[in-house]
């Protein structure tokens, strides 16, 4: 978008785009006659509509309709809909077809954290942020991490992914939740590929963790840089546990926490909409999820501020453990390392890591459960629908979905709150307070840019959809204006890295 | 859109058809509209298109300008698209090049506005525009004519078609409903207006078609089932059980003379319930087949088995009687049928003014017929039910007709024979004859001379509707009489008129069951409920199905010559047909594009004909175009488009679409 | 809506029955309507639902399709095919906010000429009230915008 | 010299790109073959970069998803105007795609149904900052409605073999004609697993949602009552959903005879139900709860009518 050609009294920086939700993310940075940052602006310039278009459609078309909202984590608003449907006609799916979903769902977390980790944050790390934005990607990785891993890393994706497509039909859009179950039952076979694979996954996830403790943890570098003021933030925190507060994806309730770590509340989530408030802002497509009791007060921080975030950080967080050995025991490491709560977004990938060798661990459990292949995989409803609320944790948080219908079972109203939503006043600090500390008119390079960009890119923000976003690569102009909008300097980096300036 | 001829060249012809569209469509306009569209390398308008130089100009122009598409706007395709076809043939051009525009009977006949008529025209001219080029060059395919001929009902029409094509040395398979051909004719004493018997005419071809080694007779028979398609047709033909056997039977009667009835106590249908008959009875003395019918209705060995059968011991050796006989089908296969299945008369109780049934001396013309004929339940006397003789006799006309109570139409006949049975009524009694009239139509040959020799007999003639016919007297003139009041529309006032007899000239009617008959030949009827023929002028013996044909009143009221030579005609289109050997069919059948079907067998239930057939072997559907009718039902059920119809693509029919609303 | 408003029709008359309704009509100078214009087709059963949406989408205001009575189809069972479409496509067509009115599948026999008339005046009459399909045009300008 | 290729996307989910990915070890294969100038984020900055360019620099840009926004629709043309061949990939840029099914509201609608009162403004001023953003059209187009486009990929997403021949195609193969969709033109019946459990006679009495039976996983779903489209949608997904023991919904939209995948499809389901009174028939036809969004569930902004008739 061209935005400076309206008159600006104000210099403004365009960061534009970020990457989307639905779309594209855009950031405004807008300085005072000083040079330095007044105000930041994270938008989301697209709407598709979904809660609009949905309804008039029959609830159980739902699970493959809202998948269309995301390729990269169809599974997530794919089962979260499921989910609902569960509860609209009051169907408690056979045991065999819950563990069948648990099972697809950690295997897809598990493929999902290893795209993120190795083609968009670990180049912040594997590579290095300060490293020249040409080898900031996953060939950077590639290159640091050696080849042979780099095939590894697409082989398990791979086969993770063809796991999927086994079980759900699809692996971007999958089609098998319906309510009360799955559409078909595991092979003994498929039971025995799942272990299998599960058994790699854990291995690569192990050996991801070897990594990140090598090139990161052993980087006082890193270390200080995840700690730096400029990427923390004093919020709530929120994240699914199980009964015994211990991390959980697939269910659970919802436990938040305040910036000091306490619990300060604990919900199931068909009663989310008692704690969790939208604010609108009239510059953005995208909704900010609040704190109710606590109340929206703008982009800010501390316990006076509804504003809170979701994703691996916040799970951690929310979590007082980790249900699997290998994990929990990293899990203890990083609380060791950090402390509790974790206020340092950069945590977000370390975390990310810890999740992703819970997910493998759990996905071989359930891969080794015999009633797994049990042929009652479908419980028919009887209900007469109303309403119906599903939550799971998607790899960049939680996601709700929402239902109302009319007795036929046609969603008369659907609300849909996103992982990233749950995150976005938090992004719009993170990106305002990293820009604050390292953008002046003068000071704006590569570097700088590529530290903004990590301020967002932390949280996977869906509306990052990972593949889109090499890191480094991703293509930044700043474009600072003198006071009549008249441009003074652009500083333009592309693709491949290179710096212009004109 | 180019092959085979290059770029699409079209010609648009537009027809005046004198002023019949000339009045209400501005075609000097709607020419040089048409010129102006995509390409159209040529725009005429001419005064009938239809004549041979208006086909002669289509003929050149194919060849002076290479015209590779042709559009005429002109009547109904039903009329004269075949007519055009075969120009562009002549003019050496593939005959489906070519679309008709109806721009007379849906567009100048039903508007009043010529604007309006005018744009409607432009618009449908500009639809076939651009539907013409998508046309397909389609070869007719020839389908063999199986030579024998079916004709339903053995009345006079029946009767004469069946000797035609017989002599003409096809064979004839004649189905009638009754135990004995003849229909309403054999009932008649004399035909009007030459007062020839009708017995002495009728009852020879009757016995001609008995004989006729190329007739296949089948009475007390019905078809129940029709099947296939002109050329080959499969009827299946019930025969009712007459439990006598027609090939042992010599037709001696002896049978009816020793049934232990010895008086005949039941309705004689065939004299119109006037005498009685046996339970085994013959209908009629002249009868064909001569063939006794036993009525299990009324049969004592059929109620109780308690008979003591001598009817079978009359028989003796001969042994044709066989009471355990049962129904049989046959099954024939024919290439033409003739409907000749005639009329019913109107039921005169539905007039109820009239008295009929209320007063035993109302009688029906029907029954009047009986009564004057030589071998009737009378022997000819012309009396009462009480048996005295009339002495003033009323002959009320258009009962059932011209009447819109109860039939709109004029039964044509009625006229006519009342003025037969005034003659011999009182030729027989010498009674004073009152003839109740709307309006005298004799129009036909020697018809209104007839209708003068009555006048000159001393007939009385009182033009009125009857209002009603009662036995209430007002004074002892009338007494014990029957009062006819009728408003003298001449005279100007009210008469009533005292009669001891009174004659219904009751009309003639579709038969009740005529619209299953129609269902089961997959032919239409008028509103009227007579059998739709496929143009009143110019194929009025056609029906809309090929190789259907219609003889006499089954197709509307007329009398026994036009009868007679419509059932000609009818035997005449047959013969046409079956000596040509073959019939070239439309070739708008359906066929599946096989590289691209996918199996799903949708359009297999879709048939009615069992066209569509799916092949295993290549887990494909396929159709077979000579069973194939081309109503494109499969094509529009066909899920990803594989089959097609040709004549009626989809490219055509969208482009007809968005020509008909391309200026909306 | 202007008075002058003058409603589309599209016609999808099947060649047995309806087609030779309306050639009756005009043989018999029954006067009406000239508002629509006739495709003919062999059969009812011929008319595809595409066939409807294009009427639709060209520019019709209504589409008519005749056929035979039922048990009259020259073909059968033609026009139970066609009945069971339309009655699917009509649920369809108010979705997308379409009126009923808009579509209408009639039987007419060859004989009733007077019936042809009559339907097509009724259903002009009824369109004049509904107006337009294309109620605006802002409506039309808008799937222009990006032509 | 390696051909320039673009990615680029327009109102799309990102499943297009993952069904790249998806090639896995073949996506290196793909990334020697090509020279990948532009990743869809490059968007509006690019622009600039891209408009520098010499018209037809590109030799391929392959476009996912509709277009929804004014800002897609410019960049929609300019990827037109500077690429040789415009590839629509996948179900959104060929047909619309699921968020085409938002042709049945306005951007009104949307707006109104998302936030109530306190709607985003395209141009908003936040204490003399001044925030755009892109207008929402009321409707959502395909991307042939936009721009001329030279072939299209079906599905959603893509399934890998048709994405890895559709590269095969265009880098060794010699082109198809303008306009094909790179795909089987068959229906997906000819694939189905089970195409030989569907009966030759199929008159259905009533139609069954997915939770209203247990789905037999090795009968014809269609014959079970259940609407699946895979006689009516173009082959090559490997029917996946068969395998999921799901009905097909149509994702790779029609085959080349096809003109209104919806309304044909109607009409082909349409004329395998039972019942000849207008009661029995609107009674079976009530199982059909939602008749555009079976239909034209990929495919209502290409279809005749585009959308919901606009007031």
């Amino acid at each position: 978008m061209e935005t400076a050609t309206a008159p600006e009294v104000k210099r403004r920086i365009t960061i534009d785009p970020v990457t989307r939700l639905e779309g594209h993310g855009k950031i405004e940075i807008f300085l005072d006659d000083r040079g330095s940052v007044e105000r930041a602006y994270f938008q989301v310039p697209e709407l598709r509509g979904f809660e609009k278009f949905a309804q008039g459609r029959p609830a159980e078309t739902m699970p493959q309709i809202t998948s269309r909202i995301c390729g990269v984590c169809p599974m997530a608003h794919h089962l979260a809909s499921t989910k609902a449907l569960d509860n609209l006609y009051r169907v408690e799916p056979p045991p065999a077809a819950r563990k069948i979903r648990e099972l697809v769902y950690n295997t897809f977390m598990v493929e999902d954290h290893t795209l993120h980790f190795y083609f968009l944050g670990g180049p912040d790390f594997v590579v290095g942020p300060k490293a020249p934005a040409a080898e900031r990607n996953v060939l950077g990785v590639i290159s640091r991490v050696g080849v042979e891993t780099g095939r590894k890393v697409i082989e398990m994706r791979r086969k993770l992914r063809d796991l999927i497509a086994v079980a759900a039909g699809k692996a971007i859009h999958p089609v098998f939740g319906v309510p009360g179950g799955v559409s078909k039952c595991l092979t003994c076979e498929d039971a025995t590929q799942f272990r299998s694979v599960a058994a790699e996954a854990v291995e690569f996830a192990q050996f991801t963790l070897q990594t990140f403790r090598k090139v990161v943890l052993e980087n006082g570098e890193y270390v200080g840089l995840i700690k730096s003021d400029m990427f923390t933030h004093e919020t709530y925190y929120m994240g699914m546990v199980d009964e015994r507060n211990r991390l959980n994806f697939y269910a659970g309730d919802l436990r938040v926490v305040a910036p000091d770590g306490h619990e300060w509340g604990k919900f199931t989530p068909s009663a989310y909409a008692q704690y969790i408030g939208e604010h609108t802002e009239p510059w953005s497509y995208m909704k900010f999820c609040y704190l109710k009791d606590v109340g929206w007060h703008g982009f800010a921080e501390g316990p006076e501020s509804g504003v809170y975030c979701v994703a691996p950080l916040a799970r951690l967080n929310a979590a007082e453990g980790v249900a699997t050995p290998l994990a929990e025991e990293a899990y203890l490491e990083y609380c060791g390392v950090l402390g509790k709560p974790v206020h340092h977004s950069l945590a977000n990938h370390w975390a990310r890591v810890i999740e992703l060798l819970y997910a493998a661990e759990r996905m071989k459990e359930l891969a080794q459960d015999p009633e797994i292949a049990d042929r009652n995989v479908r419980i028919l409803p009887t209900a007469i629908p109303t309403e119906g609320i599903g939550v799971v944790e998607a790899p960049r948080g939680t996601l709700i979905h929402h239902y109302s219908t009319d007795s036929q079972g046609l969603i008369t109203s659907c609300n849909l709150i996103v992982a990233t939503q749950n995150n976005a006043a938090r992004i719009s600090m993170g990106v305002e307070k990293a820009a604050r500390t390292l953008v002046t008119a003068t000071s704006v390079d590569d570097g700088v840019l590529n530290m903004v960009e990590m301020a967002f890119r932390a949280y996977d923000p869906c509306l990052g959809c990972a593949t889109h976003a090499l890191p480094g690569s991703m293509p930044l102009s700043v474009q600072v204006r003198d006071s009549l909008g008249r441009v003074q300097t652009v500083l333009r980096r592309d693709a491949d890295g290179s710096i212009h300036r004109e | 859109m180019s092959e085979p001829f290059g770029p699409v060249r079209i010609g648009v012809y537009i027809c005046h058809c004198g002023t019949n569209i000339a009045a209400t469509v501005d075609v000097k306009a709607l020419a040089e509209y048409a010129d102006l569209l995509p390409n159209v390398v040529l725009s005429r308008d001419y005064k009938y298109m239809c004549s041979d130089p208006g086909q002669d100009l289509i003929r050149q122009d194919i060849r002076d300008r290479q015209l590779n598409r042709v559009v005429v706007a002109s009547c109904s395709p039903h009329l004269h698209e075949h007519t055009f076809r075969t120009a562009l043939k002549v003019g050496g051009l593939n005959p489906f090049y070519f679309h008709m525009v109806n721009i007379r009977e849906q567009a100048s006949w039903v508007h009043e506005s010529r604007a309006q008529a005018t744009r409607k025209a432009k618009d449908l001219v500009r639809a076939a525009v651009q539907r013409v080029a998508f046309h397909q060059p389609l070869e007719r395919g020839r389908v063999a004519i199986q030579p024998d001929v079916l004709i339903v009902g053995g009345g006079i029409a029946g009767i004469h078609a069946a000797l035609t094509l017989a002599n003409a040395g096809k064979h004839v398979f004649l189905v009638e409903r009754e135990a004995t051909i003849g229909g309403h004719m054999a009932k008649f004493d004399k035909t009007f207006p030459t007062l020839d018997c009708a017995a002495c005419i009728l009852t020879p071809k009757m016995s001609a078609v008995r004989s006729h080694p190329n007739i296949t007779l089948w009475t007390y028979s019905e078809v129940t089932k029709v099947d296939g398609y002109v050329g080959n047709y499969k009827a299946t033909v019930l025969r009712h059980p007459r439990f006598i056997d027609e090939s042992l039977c010599s037709g001696c009667l002896e049978c009816i003379e020793a049934c232990v009835y010895k008086q005949a106590k039941v309705n004689d249908d065939f004299n119109m319930g006037l005498s009685k008959r046996r339970p085994i009875y013959i209908p009629f003395p002249q009868a064909v087949p001569q063939v006794p019918v036993v009525d299990p209705e009324t049969c004592i060995q059929f109620k109780s088995g308690k008979c003591k059968t001598t009817c079978i011991a009359a028989c003796g050796d001969r042994h044709a009687i066989n009471l355990h006989m049962e129904a049989k089908e046959e099954q024939i296969e024919v290439g033409t049928v003739i409907l000749a299945t005639g009329f019913q008369t109107f039921d005169a109780r539905r007039a109820p003014y009239y008295g009929y049934g209320k007063y035993p001396n109302v009688y029906t013309a029907l029954e009047v017929e009986r009564l004057v004929n030589a071998s009737g339940p009378t022997a000819g006397e012309v009396v009462l039910r009480d048996g005295r003789r009339p002495k003033a006799v009323g002959i009320v006309h258009c009962v059932g007709s011209r009447d819109e109570n109860t039939n709109r139409w004029c039964s044509r006949v009625c006229c006519m024979y009342s003025l037969k049975l005034a003659h011999l009524v009182k030729e027989h009694t010498g009674a004073e004859i009152f003839n109740f009239y709307i309006d005298m139509r004799t129009p036909g040959k020697g018809f209104e001379e007839f209708y003068q020799k009555l006048l000159s007999e001393r007939v009385h003639f009182i033009r009125g509707r009857v209002a009603e016919v009662t036995d209430w007297a007002l004074d002892s003139s009338e007494e014990g009489n029957l009062v006819i009041r009728v408003e003298d529309t001449l005279a100007g006032f009210v008469r009533r008129i005292p009669v001891d007899m009174v004659v219904l000239a009751t009309g003639l009617e579709p038969h009740a069951d005529a619209p299953e008959v129609r269902r089961l030949f997959n032919i239409s009827c008028a509103s009227e409920g007579f059998f739709l023929e496929r143009h009143p002028k110019l194929a009025p013996v056609n029906t809309f199905t090929d190789g259907i044909f219609l003889a006499g009143c089954c197709q509307g009221p007329k009398d026994i010559p036009d009868t007679v030579a419509q059932a000609g005609a009818a035997a005449a289109e047959a013969l046409a047909l079956i000596d040509a050997g073959y019939v070239e069919t439309e070739p708008n059948t359906a066929h599946v594009d096989e590289e691209r079907c996918c199996g799903c067998k949708t359009c297999i239930s879709m048939c009615p004909y069992h066209a569509v057939a799916f092949v295993d072997e290549i887990h494909k559907s396929r159709v077979n175009e000579v069973l194939c009718k081309g109503c494109g039902t499969c094509v529009a059920a066909c899920p990803s488009g594989a089959i097609r119809q040709n004549l009626f693509e989809d490219d055509q029919i969208f482009a007809e679409i968005e020509g008909v609303l391309s200026n909306a | 809506m202007p008075e002058e408003f003058e409603p589309r029709i599209v016609a999808f008359f099947c060649n047995w029955c309806t087609y030779l309704a309306a050639d009756l009509a005009g043989t018999s100078r029954i006067k009406y309507y000239p508002n629509a214009e006739v495709v003919r087709v062999m059969c009812s059963g011929r008319v595809d639902v595409q066939f409807v949406l294009k009427a639709f989408a060209k520019g019709a205001d209504g589409v008519l399709i005749g056929g035979c009575h039922p048990g009259d189809c020259h073909y059968q069972e033609g026009n139970y095919k066609a009945l069971r479409r339309y009655r699917l496509l009509r649920r369809l067509l108010r979705q997308m906010g379409i009126e009923d009115e808009r579509l209408r599948l009639e039987w007419i026999s060859a004989a009733e000429g007077d019936r042809v008339r009559a339907v097509i005046n009724e259903m002009v009459e009824t369109l004049r009230k509904l107006g337009p399909l294309v109620k605006s045009d802002a409506a039309r300008a808008h799937l222009l915008e990006v032509a | 010299m390696k051909p320039v290729v673009a990615f680029y996307w327009c109102a799309s989910c990102g499943g297009c790109e993952e069904a790249v990915l998806d090639l896995a070890e073949g996506v290196l294969n793909v990334a020697d073959a090509v020279d990948i100038v532009f990743w869809p984020v490059a968007l509006d900055f690019k622009e600039k970069d891209i408009e520098a360019m010499d018209d037809g620099a590109i030799a391929v840009s392959f476009v996912n998803g509709a277009v929804r926004t004014s800002h897609q629709l410019q960049m929609a043309r300019l990827m037109r105007r500077k690429s040789k061949l415009v590839v629509a990939f996948g179900a959104c840029a060929q047909l619309g795609g699921i968020p085409g099914l938002a042709n049945l509201a306005t951007a009104g609608d949307i707006l109104r149904e998302v936030y109530g009162g306190t709607a985003p403004e395209l141009q908003f001023t936040d204490n003399g900052h001044t925030l755009t953003l892109p207008k929402l059209f009321d409707s959502v187009f395909p991307l042939d409605r936009v721009i001329p486009v030279d072939y299209y990929v079906p599905g959603c997403p893509p399934s890998p073999k048709i994405v890895s021949d559709m590269f095969d195609t265009l880098w060794n193969g010699q082109l198809p004609e303008p306009g094909s969709v790179l795909a089987p033109d068959h229906a997906m019946c000819d694939e189905c697993p089970r195409r030989d459990s569907r009966p030759q006679e199929l008159k259905l009495d009533r139609f069954h949602r997915v939770q209203e039976r247990v789905i037999d996983p090795d009968r014809c779903i269609l014959a079970q009552g259940i609407p699946c489209l895979g006689p009516a949608t173009r082959a090559g997904c490997g029917s996946r959903c068969i395998a999921g023991n799901m009905p097909c919904t149509g994702c790779f939209g029609p085959t080349s005879r096809m003109r209104d995948y919806g309304g044909k499809a109607l009409c082909s389901l349409a004329s395998v139900v039972e019942g000849n009174e207008v009661a029995e028939i609107d009674r079976i036809f009530e199982g059909l709860v939602d008749p555009v969004g079976t239909f034209y569930r990929y495919s209502l902004p290409s279809s005749f009518l585009e959308r919901k008739r606009l007031e």
